[in-house]
C-alpha cells in the first residue's frame, strides 16, 4: 500500500481545541504541511496571537512565540530582523489582525516586512463568543450586532487583502477558501507561495483564508462550508491581489 | 482486504466533513463514543474506498490516513 | 444549604438546569447564585455550573465540595464524582455514563435519561428527567417553582414546550422510586 | 419591577442604562464580554448608541469624545484591556472628562487566562497611567450592590468631573444572583458648562484638552486636580465594617474575596474567635478611617485577595505600624475557598503569626 | 475700496506658534474659511491632534477638543455618534494619521463615519524635531532616517489616500497641495467639497494636503514650495481618490 | 577614552550599545527624541539594527519578539508613550522575556507638558499594566551614572529574564555633563536556553507564551514569578545614603531631585543642621534597610519629588510609623529649586512640622 | 492714493512666501523688526498692486487684507 | 560657581555658546553642566540654555539667578534681565537690543556684537564676540581651552572657521576695553 495522505510532520500529535467542523485545523494541517514539504520547520519560529488559535502553539511543530491581541505582526517584525535567515509567519484571526491589529498590518505590509501572514477570515469572533468583527457581512447578526449588522451603523466589511495590496512593501497576496476540496487545494498552493515569497526575500506575504466557525455562527459544520460559499466568496472575492512573482517574470 | 482509509478514532470530533467529502459515500458515523463523547467516524466497506484522499483533504483534526493498493504488476 | 454542582457536554442543558433551580429558589424566597464555568476549555470538554440555595446570603458561589452533583457525560463524571460531599447526592445520566460510583459515603442515582427522554419524544429534555429526580430526593423546591423559572426561561415562541418538559419533570420524580 | 436573576455583567450594563448612561464604546474580552452584548441590545431600545470600537485603545477615545458633550458615556474591558486603556484614563483625568470605565478583572501577567482575579488592584488605585493622577475606583462584592454602585459612579464621575472605575471580576461578572432595580428615577447629568458641542448659544469657543506648555501653568492645574482629589478623599470614601467593635483580629477585603471571606468569619465567629471586617468599597479613596479606629485596639489586620498582594500596601499605610498586618491570597484566577481563609485565620488568630 | 482678501473669523486673533512659511497656517486658514462661508463655525466641534498642530483648538474659532496621539478619529467618532447633526472634523498630521493613527483612521473609514479628515502630509514629524513619518520619501534624510529612507529597511511610503479609498464607508477622499496659489485654491475647493460631504450624510471624508516643513526639512519656506512641487507631488500624485457625490450621480 | 560631553538621552542610548544591545524599536517623543535619533545612526555602526516602529504599541511588541531571539533589546518612550506600553510590559513579565525599557518622564497627566517630571513612580514602580508583577526600576541621578546603571539594567534583565526600566526626567535626558565610558568589555548575554529561534540544533520546539488557561497552572507560574522577585528584592536593591550617620532629618529623593536636593542639603550642614540623604536608586525593589537602620534614630523623613507624592508612600511602608514622614514636591514639570528645597528643610528641621 | 494690501505687521514672519507669489514683484521685507523679531513684509508702491489676492492666498499667517478701488464711473 | 544664561533667537547660536563653554569647563577639570531650553515654545520665541561651571559635583543644571546672563534679542532681554543675581554680568547684544539695564547691583555690558561681526564679515559669529567678552571679564576660562572645545564642536570641514572664530573671541575681548 501506498501512502496517499497522512498527518504532517508540522503539526504536533497534541489534539486541537478547535470545534468540531471548524476549518482552523484545515489551514493549520496546510501550514504544517507547506512546512514540512519545504523543509523548514526546524528554521521557523510561528507567531501565535490571540483567539481561537492562541493555542496553535501547540499545534505547530515548530519554535512559537504567543503575540499580544492584535500585535503579532509587531512581534514578528522583532524576530525577524533579529534572524533575517529564518522564516517567520504569523496566524491571525480577523478580529486580531483587522479590528485591534490593523495598525500592525498596515505597517508590517508598508515596510515590506519579509514575513508570511496566515489571517483566517471566519467574519467573526470566535473565541470570545461570537461578537461583530470588522469582515462580518452586512445583515449578519453577532453578540454585538444582534440585530445583524448595519452599514449605516456599523459601516462595512474591510476587504483587507484589498486594502494591503495598495501598499507597495507587500509581494504576495492571495484570498483563498477551504469550502471544499478544489479550494483547499489552492489554499494550499497559495500558502506555499507566500512561504516561497518569503524564502525569496521579496517581502510582506498573507494569504487570507476564508474560514468556517460552526459555533458561533450557529450552523453544523457542513452548512458552514455552505455558507462560506455562498455568502463569504462573493464578498470576499478569491484571487490574487498582489503577486511580485508575476511582477518579477515580467 | 487490507485498509484504504484509516480513523485515529480517539481524535475524531463527530464534524462529518469527510462524511460529506467522501466522492463514494463510504464514510459514516459510528454507533458508539470515543473518550471524548464524540461518534467517531468509521469505513467498514473499505473495498469501495477509492483512495481520492477528499475526507483527509476535508478532515479539520488530522484524523484521517490514506492508502492506495500498489497496482501489481504480474508476469505471467 | 444546597451547593450544587451539573455537569456535562456543550448542549445538554446544564446552564439551563443549574438557571432553574437558582430561579425557581429565588421565586421561594431563598437566597441562590449560580456560576458557570466559562472560557474557551469548555468548547472541548465539559461544560458545568454551580447553584447555591441557602437560608442565608451566599458567600461563595464556588462550589468545590458539592452536596448534590448531577453529571451528565464521562468527563463530568470522573471530575465531579469524587468531589461529591459526604452524605451527599450523585446523580449520574447511566445512558451516557458507564462507570458506576463505588463510594459507600454518598447516595447515588444512575438514571438512563436519554433513554427516558427518547421515550418521552425528544432526547433534549434528559436534563429534566434528572432535574426531576433531584427535585425528588432532596425535596428543596416545589415543581410549581420550577415551572415558573421555565416560563421565565423559555422564550414566549417556547412556551408550547412547557408541557413536555413538565411531564420530564414527573418521570424524573417517579423513576426515583421506581428506580430505573 | 421585583427580583429578577441576571448575569453580573448585565447587571453592571442594566444600572448603567438606570443611571442614564446611553452611549457604551467597547470591546470584546472574557469575562466581560456580556456587558458589551447586552449593551448592543439594550441601548437601542432607550434610543441610545453602542458601537463596538475597533480597540480598547479607540474605545476609551470614543469615551473620550462623547464625555466633552455631557452625555453619561462608558466602556468596559478586563485586564489586557484595560492596560490599553491606561493613555487615554490619563487624559480623560488631565482633560477633566467624566466617565465610567469598568475593569472584570481576570488572571495575569499578560494575557494570563480568564478565570477571577484581583491583580489589578495597582494599576486601578495608584494610577496605571502616567502623571500624578487618582481616580474614584467601586468595588462591589455584590450583584445587588452593582446596581448601586454603577449609579454612584456616574455621580461622582459628574460631580467632579473624573473618570471612575468599577472594579469587579470574573466572577462577579460571570455570576447570577438576584437583583432588584428599585424604583429609579432616572438621573440625568446635571448642568455642563464646558462641554464642546458647537458655540451655538453658548458663547465663545470651548475647549477641551490636558495639554499645557507651561509648567507653572500645568502644575497650578495639578494643584486644582490635587484639590479635587483631595476632596473626593473627603467626601466619597465608602466601606463597611462588621462585627469590629469587639474584634481582636480584623480581616480586610473587598469584592469577590469580602464576600467569601466574610462566610470564614461567620464560622470563626461560630468557633467563639473575635473575628471582624473591614470591607473597603472605595479602594481609591482607600477608607482609612475604620483602620485608625481599631488600630490601638486590635492583635492584627488579615488582607484577604485574590492577588499576591496589593491592597495590603494601603492597609499597612492606614495601619502605619499599629499593629500586624499578614496578608493571604490566592492568583492567576485562582478563587479562595471559605475553608482555606478560616484556616488561615486560625492560624493567624491562633498565635502562629505569619 | 471693495475688501478682495481679509481674515476670516473661521480663525481666533490668536498668533500661530508655526515656524515662518509652514503651510499648517495656509491650511488653517482654508479650513476656517470654509467653515465661515458654510455658516457652520456655530455647529462645529473640531479635534486638534498631537504635532505641530496641536494647539491648533486655539487657532481654530469653533468648539475644540484635543485627541491623544492618533486618537483624533476615534475622539471625533464619540463626538460625531452623540451630536450627529454637528460638523465634526478632525486636523491631523501624517505622524498622527498614519503611523500611530493609522487604525482609527481605517476604522473611522470603514464604519463610514460622517466625519471630516484633514489629513497634513509633510513627510515628516515636525513637533518632535524632524523624525522619518511613513510618508517620508525613499532617500529623504531625518532624523530617524539619518542614511536616508532605505525601502528595504524602512520601508516604502504609505500612500493614504490610495489605501482608504479601497474602503467601502469612505465617500470622498481628495489629495491636494499647498505649493502655489492655483493649488490653493484646489485644496479650499476640496476642503469645502468634504464639509458638503459631511453635510449630506454620505459617510467619510477626508482631504490629504502635501504641506511643507521648513524647519526640519533644512529648507527656505520657499525651497520648500518647491520641494512639495518637486518631490512630493510625483510620489503623491495630486487628485480625487473616492467621491460620492460623482457615483450619487450616476 | 576620556571624558565626553554628552547630552543625557545619548548617553544612555551609547551605554546600552556598549553593554552589547544591538537593537533598538522606538517611537519618538519629547523629551526622549535624543536617543532615537542616536540609536538610528549608530546601531548601524556596530551591525545593529534601529527601527522606528508606528507607535509605542507595535515597538513594546517588536520588542517582546525579538527578545524571545535572545538577543539584548531595548525601547525608550516618555510618559503618554509609556502608557501605551503597560500591556506589553504584562505580557514581557508574563513570558519572562529581558528587556530595557526607558521611560524619560515629562509633566502629566494627559498630553500634559514636555518638562522634566517624577510623576510616573507609581506607573513604574508599582505595576502599570495589569496583573501581579514587578519589573526592577533603576533611577540614576547623574549622567556618569546612567552609563553604570543601563549595564546593569541588562544584566539585571538577562540573569532574571525580565524586563528592567531605566527611570529618567526630561531634564536627566536633556542635559549634558561629563562623562567617562571606562574600559568596558562589551557584555554579552549569556547562554539562554529557552529562545525561539527555530529549532535548528536545539531539539523539540520551544514555546514563549504568558497564557495558562489553567487557573491552578497560572498560579504556580504566578508563585514563580513572586518567588523571582523576592530573590530580586535580596539581590538587587541599591541606593547611596550621605550623612545619614548622625542625621537628625533624612531627606529622600532620587533622579534629578536628589542631585538638586543635594545642594540643598550641604548648605543646610554648612548652617548646622544635621541633614543626611537616602538616596534609592532601585525604585523597585525600594531602599527598606536605610529606613529600617535609621528609623528609630532620627527626627523625621522628608521625602522630595517631582510629583505630588508617589515615593513617599514607599518610604512610609519602610518606615512603618516609627518617624514621621513628611513630602516636598513641585509637579507639572517645574523643577524645584535648592533654595526651596532648603526652605522647607529648615521649616521641618527649624521644629514646624508639616 | 489708499492702501491696496495692508500688512498686520506684527504678525508677519518673515517668511517671504508672499514676496514670492506676487506677481508685480511689490512686496519686500522691511529693514526693521517687529516685536518677535521678525522683519516685517512691507509694499510701499501701492499703485503697483493689482489687487490680486495671492500674496494673501498664500500668506500662512493670515497677515494681509487685499482692498480693490471701486471702479469709479464718471457720468460727463 | 559660574551659573550662566545664554538666551536669544534660534539660530544666534546660543545653545553652541553654552556648549563651548561647558567643553572647555570639562577641559580645565571643573565640574560642569549644560541645560537647554526643549521643545516647541522655542520655535516662535527664545532659544536658551544654562551653564554650570564650578569647581564641586552640580546638584541642579538649572540656573534660575544667573551670575552671568547672555541676551541676544529683545524678548530674551525682557525675560532674564530681572534675574541676574546681584554683583552679576550682563552681557547685551545691543546691535538688536534697544534698552538698557538701569540695575545698579549688576555689571552690565552692552556690545554691539553683529555690528562688529559684520565688520569681520560673517554676522553669524556675533557670538563668539560675546563670549570673548565673557571671558574677558570673569577670567574664567582660557582662550584655548574654548578653541580646543570649537575644534571638538565643529565637524572637520568647518575647521576653516576656526581662524574667524578666534578673531571674534580677541574682538570680543578687547572690545571690554575699549568700551566700544
Ligand atoms: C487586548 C485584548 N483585547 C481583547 C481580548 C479578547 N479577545 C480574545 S480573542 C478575541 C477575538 C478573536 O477573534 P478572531 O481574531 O477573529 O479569531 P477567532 O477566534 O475568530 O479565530 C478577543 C477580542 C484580548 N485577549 N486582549
Ligand atoms: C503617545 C505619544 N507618542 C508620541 C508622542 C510624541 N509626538 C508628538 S507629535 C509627534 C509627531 C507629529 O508628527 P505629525 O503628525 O507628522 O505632525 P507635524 O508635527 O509634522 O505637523 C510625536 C511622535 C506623543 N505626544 N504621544
Ligand atoms: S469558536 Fe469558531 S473559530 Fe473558534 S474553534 Fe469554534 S468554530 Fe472554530
Ligand atoms: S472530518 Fe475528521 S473530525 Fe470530522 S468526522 Fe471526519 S474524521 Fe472526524
Ligand atoms: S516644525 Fe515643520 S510642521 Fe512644525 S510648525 Fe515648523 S515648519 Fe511647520
Ligand atoms: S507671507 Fe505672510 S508671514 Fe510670510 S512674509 Fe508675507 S506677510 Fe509675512
Amino acid at each position: 500500500m501506498k501512502t496517499v495522505f497522512e498527518k504532517t510532520t508540522g503539526l504536533t500529535d497534541t489534539q486541537t481545541h478547535y470545534c468540531p467542523g471548524c476549518t482552523h485545523g484545515i489551514i493549520h494541517r496546510m501550514v504544517g504541511e507547506v512546512l514540512e514539504e519545504m523543509g523548514i520547520l526546524e528554521d521557523t519560529v510561528g507567531v501565535a496571537s490571540v483567539g481561537c488559535s492562541v493555542l496553535s502553539y501547540e499545534y505547530f511543530n515548530c519554535d512559537m512565540t504567543q503575540a499580544a491581541h492584535g500585535r503579532a505582526p509587531a512581534v514578528a517584525t522583532g524576530i525577524k530582523r533579529v534572524l533575517p535567515d529564518r522564516f517567520v509567519f504569523t496566524y491571525q484571526g480577523d478580529g486580531d489582525l483587522a479590528s485591534i491589529g490593523i495598525a500592525e498590518a498596515v505597517h508590517a505590509a508598508a515596510r515590506g516586512e519579509n514575513i508570511t501572514v496566515i489571517f483566517v477570515n471566519n467574519a467573526i469572533y470566535g473565541m470570545t463568543g461570537g461578537q461583530m468583527a470588522p469582515t462580518t457581512l452586512i445583515g449578519q447578526k453577532t453578540a454585538t450586532s444582534p440585530f445583524g449588522r448595519n452599514a449605516s451603523l456599523q459601516g462595512l466589511p474591510i476587504r483587507v487583502s484589498e486594502m494591503l495590496s495598495t501598499l507597495d512593501g507587500t509581494a504576495y497576496i492571495e484570498r483563498v477558501s477551504t469550502h471544499d476540496v478544489p479550494n483547499i487545494l489552492k489554499a494550499k498552493k497559495a500558502i506555499r507561495k507566500a512561504f516561497e515569497t518569503q524564502k525569496q526575500g521579496f517581502g510582506f506575504s498573507m494569504v487570507e483564508v476564508l474560514s468556517s466557525c460552526p459555533t458561533n455562527w450557529g450552523l453544523d459544520p457542513h452548512e458552514s462550508l455552505d455558507w462560506i460559499k455562498d455568502n463569504m466568496v462573493p464578498a470576499y472575492p478569491l484571487g490574487i491581489y498582489k503577486n511580485v512573482h508575476k511582477e518579477a517574470e515580467k | 482486504m487490507e485498509q484504504r482509509v484509516v480513523f485515529n478514532e480517539e481524535t475524531c470530533k463527530s464534524c462529518q466533513l469527510c462524511v460529506k467529502a467522501c466522492p463514494t459515500n463510504v464514510i459514516y458515523l459510528a454507533d458508539y463514543l470515543n473518550e471524548k463523547g464524540y461518534r467517531p467516524a468509521v469505513v467498514t466497506d473499505q473495498e469501495s474506498c477509492i483512495s481520492c484522499g477528499k475526507c483527509a483533504q476535508m478532515c479539520p483534526d488530522s484524523v484521517i490516513t490514506v492508502y492506495r493498493p500498489e497496482k501489481i504488476r504480474k508476469t505471467v | 444549604m444546597e451547593e450544587i454542582l451539573i455537569a456535562g457536554f456543550g448542549g445538554q442543558g446544564v446552564m439551563s438546569m443549574g438557571q432553574l433551580i437558582a430561579y425557581a429558589g429565588m421565586k421561594e424566597g431563598k437566597y441562590v447564585s449560580w456560576l458557570p464555568s466559562y472560557g474557551p476549555e469548555q468548547r472541548g470538554g465539559t461544560a458545568n455550573c454551580a447553584v447555591v440555595v441557602s437560608g442565608e446570603q451566599v458567600g461563595s458561589p464556588l462550589v468545590s465540595q458539592p452536596t448534590t452533583a448531577i453529571v451528565l457525560n464521562n468527563p463530568s463524571y470522573y471530575k465531579f464524582e469524587p468531589t461529591v460531599r459526604p452524605g451527599g447526592l450523585l446523580i449520574v445520566n447511566a445512558s451516557l455514563i458507564s462507570k458506576t460510583s463505588e463510594r459507600t459515603d454518598i447516595k447515588v442515582m444512575n438514571l438512563k435519561a436519554t433513554e427516558l427522554a427518547n421515550e418521552l419524544g425528544n432526547p433534549k429534555i434528559a436534563n429534566m428527567i434528572l432535574l426531576g429526580a433531584f427535585l425528588e430526593i432532596t425535596g428543596i423546591l416545589s415543581d410549581e417553582s420550577i415551572l415558573e423559572a421555565l416560563k421565565k426561561v423559555l422564550s414566549p415562541e417556547k412556551h408550547s414546550l412547557l408541557e413536555i418538559n413538565k411531564r420530564a419533570l414527573e418521570l424524573g420524580r417517579l423513576s426515583t422510586k421506581v428506580g430505573i | 419591577m421585583g427580583k429578577v436573576l441576571m448575569k453580573g455583567n448585565e447587571v453592571i450594563a442594566e444600572a448603567a442604562v438606570h443611571a442614564g448612561c446611553k452611549y457604551f464604546f467597547g470591546y470584546p474580552i472574557t469575562p466581560q464580554s456580556e456587558l458589551v452584548a447586552y449593551m448592543a441590545r439594550r441601548l437601542p431600545e432607550v434610543g441610545g448608541l453602542f458601537l463596538q470600537a475597533e480597540s480598547e485603545v479607540a474605545a476609551i477615545n470614543m469615551v473620550y469624545g462623547a464625555a466633552g458633550t455631557g452625555v453619561r458615556v462608558m466602556t468596559s474591558s478586563s485586564s489586557p484591556g484595560f492596560s490599553l486603556k491606561q493613555e487615554g484614563i490619563s487624559y480623560l483625568v488631565g482633560a477633566e472628562l467624566p466617565a465610567l470605565i469598568v475593569n472584570v478583572v481576570r488572571g495575569g501577567p499578560g494575557l494570563g487566562n480568564i478565570q477571577p482575579a484581583q491583580s489589578d488592584y495597582f494599576q486601578v488605585t495608584k494610577g496605571g497611567g502616567h502623571g500624578d493622577y487618582h481616580t474614584p475606583v467601586l468595588a462591589p462584592s455584590t450583584l445587588q450592590e452593582i446596581i448601586e454602585l454603577t449609579e454612584a459612579a456616574f455621580d461622582i464621575a459628574d460631580r467632579y468631573r473624573t473618570p471612575v472605575i468599577l472594579l469587579g471580576d470574573g466572577m462577579l461578572g460571570q455570576m447570577m444572583e438576584p437583583v432588584e432595580f428599585k424604583n429609579l428615577t432616572e438621573r440625568q447629568p446635571g448642568e455642563k458648562d464646558w462641554t464642546t458641542t458647537g458655540t451655538r448659544g453658548d458663547g465663545k469657543p470651548r475647549i477641551i484638552t490636558s495639554l499645557e506648555l507651561n509648567a507653572d501653568a500645568l502644575e497650578k492645574r495639578n494643584e486644582k486636580l490635587q484639590h479635587k482629589f483631595a476632596l473626593i478623599k473627603q467626601n466619597e470614601v465608602r466601606y463597611e465594617t462588621y462585627e469590629i467593635e469587639d474584634a481582636d483580629y480584623i480581616v480586610t477585603a473587598y469584592g469577590t474575596a469580602a464576600r467569601i471571606a466574610m462566610n470564614a468569619i461567620n464560622n470563626a465567629r461560630a468557633d467563639g474567635l473575635k473575628i471582624g471586617m473591614i470591607r473597603p468599597i472605595t479602594l481609591w479613596p482607600f477608607p482609612e478611617q475604620p483602620f485608625i479606629e481599631t488600630r490601638d485596639k486590635v492583635k492584627g489586620y488579615i488582607s484577604v485577595e485574590m492577588s499576591a498582594g496589593q491592597m495590603v500596601e494601603d492597609v499597612r499605610l492606614a495601619v502605619n505600624g499599629k499593629a500586624p498586618v499578614t496578608f493571604f491570597g490566592r492568583t492567576g484566577g485562582v478563587v479562595p475557598t471559605q475553608e482555606e481563609i478560616y484556616e488561615y485565620i486560625m492560624k493567624v488568630a491562633g498565635g502562629v503569626e505569619v
